[in-house]
């Protein structure tokens, strides 16, 4: 059930190169390779500038389980796309999609998130 | 008698005003040409000549985000860096100024159109001094006065200071605004300039949100995680003003 | 030949702009009665029927300062406590829109002139939003969609959300500009309303500087002096974003 | 030499009542008493906002010497004054005149200083 997945979906990227918000993206530099965690669940939603926040644990298949963080675009960012601080609640259990941060382990920065009812939401 | 006929007369130059505004509208003519209006994001480009001398190659080295970039702790990047940000920005052409208002971190430049020079005591600051000329139809604004602060988000250093200014060409057409940015930094830049062009679209009926920003729950604004916690604890706190007994 | 054609009609236009705004300008009569321009405090006036309620006088009681008040930490304080600040501020009226511009902490508010109401969705800020409507010659603002906030430096608390708003009214007279801010909070205020008056100096060639403040330098922003200030460190420090391991 | 001197200058302050750049000044409230503080050496200016800061040392006719704080206007609100960042130096010997603070010991509104030349500038 929980899965990291090691997906290249290049043609995606272009598109969503423009996406972040304030820094250029320099501490996540490999946006071909994206991380898919099945099966996270939600901590908290820090709904905040200059960068949004995502606090959620996961535990793979091995059963070890630990606290990640996804970064995001900036709550004003978040808001021109229609992603409210309501898009996720704590204990909800979500996929998380996104690429590495360059030195710190278990930080990503999110490009979408998997809501409990199914729906695929891109973030900007 | 004198306020009846300035009263007819406002009345009047209301009239005329009105019909000119509405030429001037006429299949959207002066939309075309005009800087004034909201303008998102399109395409960032990349730098061009950004060659650090050995000096900027060192602050480079040595750069960390998390204590060395002031927007993570909520204050406001200097001109490319906000110019870089997704949020919209809006321009509103006055005669005597135009005014830049970023979304990004409530940044309000001024760009004097009157010819007026900065003061002899003007402080330095992360916006600057802007004189703003009309070359054609192209607006060219020339920004000293500038702090030191960061060209990118690894670290660039800029020297801001007397020697050190920014060059910025705007031109729309149509719906498409290009802004050209030349830096000149003999401390930090190996080469003569370093250039940057942004592109962006006009963005119709922009709403604009309050870019609020709190150093208590910033991202990404924390202690360098290294072996020694406790050291770096306290060399942040000493950054702090010191508490009197 | 279209082009040529809209080309005449543009320098045509020009023209009867800039003698529409000469007339305009005559004996200053535009300038007397517009809200336009760069205005700095005259007179801060005081609070009316600033009555705590029993919650708000639990709330004044806890207040202090270097924790509760965000602008120590450069964070800009909301709309009544900018208001009431020393650095001038300017106005610049649009057809569909007001900008309010202080320098004080850079606040940017965007009055509405077009009617557009605040869509369902809009999050809470500490500038809200804002509609405005002229009442003869005296700009009426309403303000929803606000955070909680403080009223004074002692820390009334204003309560924001859908039940609180605050209305102003801007009346010109010569180089006096008058504002009366009406705060509505049935959590907080005992009365219906409270209400104070500012009166501000028109400042011609204004000048205008950046607001830069950071919250590592900012005086004022610190811990709690407390006798145990070990506890209160970490105690601070738990208001900071978490550092993962 | 070094006199603490306590004055009522009724008159002076109702000029400088607005001078308060950020807060109204509710943490100084007695603007009729001011501090007059001789021979203190300076040691640091903060040019800052939203307050300036004035860090000096004052030592008092029992030969006590102690650090004192004094807070000042925002520095746009100084440069708006003719206030620079220049205006003393670490080391300078002033007199610092201002009001205290209603909890703070040895915290000054800082109103004016005599510098070392005998000229006295009064701080917005």
């Amino acid at each position: 059930m929980k899965t990291a997945t090691i997906g290249t979906l290049a043609a995606f990227f272009v598109i969503n190169t423009l996406a972040f918000a304030h820094h250029g993206g320099s501490m996540y530099p490999d946006r071909e390779t994206v991380v898919i965690l099945e099966g996270a669940i939600i901590d908290e939603l820090l709904y905040v500038n200059p960068h949004g926040r995502l606090l959620f644990s996961w535990t793979d298949d091995n059963g070890a389980n630990a606290e990640w963080e996804g970064e995001l675009s900036g709550s004003t960012e978040l808001v021109r796309s229609g992603v409210f601080s309501d898009l996720v609640q704590s204990g909800d259990q979500v996929t998380v999609k996104g690429w590495s941060h360059n030195s710190i382990p278990r930080n990503l920065r999110v490009s979408s998130i998997v809501l409990p009812d199914g729906r695929e939401v891109s973030l900007p | 008698m004198k306020q009846q006929f300035f009263n007819n007369l406002k009345n009047i130059s209301h009239s005329i005003l009105l019909i000119t505004l509405s030429i001037l509208t006429i299949n959207g003519y002066a939309q075309e040409t005009s800087l004034s209006g909201a303008w998102v994001m399109d395409d960032r480009g990349s730098w061009t000549g950004l060659l650090p001398t050995n000096s900027a190659q060192e602050v480079l080295a040595a750069f960390d985000p998390s204590t060395g970039d002031p927007s993570m702790r909520c204050v406001a990047p200097a001109l490319i860096r906000t110019a870089e940000s997704a949020p919209p920005f809006e321009i509103i052409e006055q005669n005597h100024q135009i005014l830049i208002i970023y979304e990004s971190f409530n940044v309000v430049r001024r760009v004097n159109m009157d010819g007026r020079k900065a003061p002899e005591w003007l402080p330095l600051s992360p916006v600057g001094y802007s004189v703003g000329t009309w070359q054609g139809d192209e607006l060219v604004i020339e920004t000293t006065h500038l702090t030191p602060h960061l060209l990118n988000d690894d670290g660039f250093p800029f020297d801001g200071g007397s020697d050190a200014r920014i060059i910025e060409k705007y031109k729309v057409t149509g719906d498409r605004l290009e802004v050209e940015f030349s830096v000149e930094d003999p401390t930090n830049l190996q080469g003569e300039m370093a250039t940057r062009i942004f592109t962006y679209d006009r963005l119709p009926d922009a709403m604009f949100f309050h870019y609020h920003c709190d150093p208590l729950d910033a991202t990404g604004w924390r202690l360098p995680t290294t072996e020694n916690p406790l050291r770096d604890l306290l060399q942040w706190l000493e950054l702090r003003p010191s508490i009197p007994e």
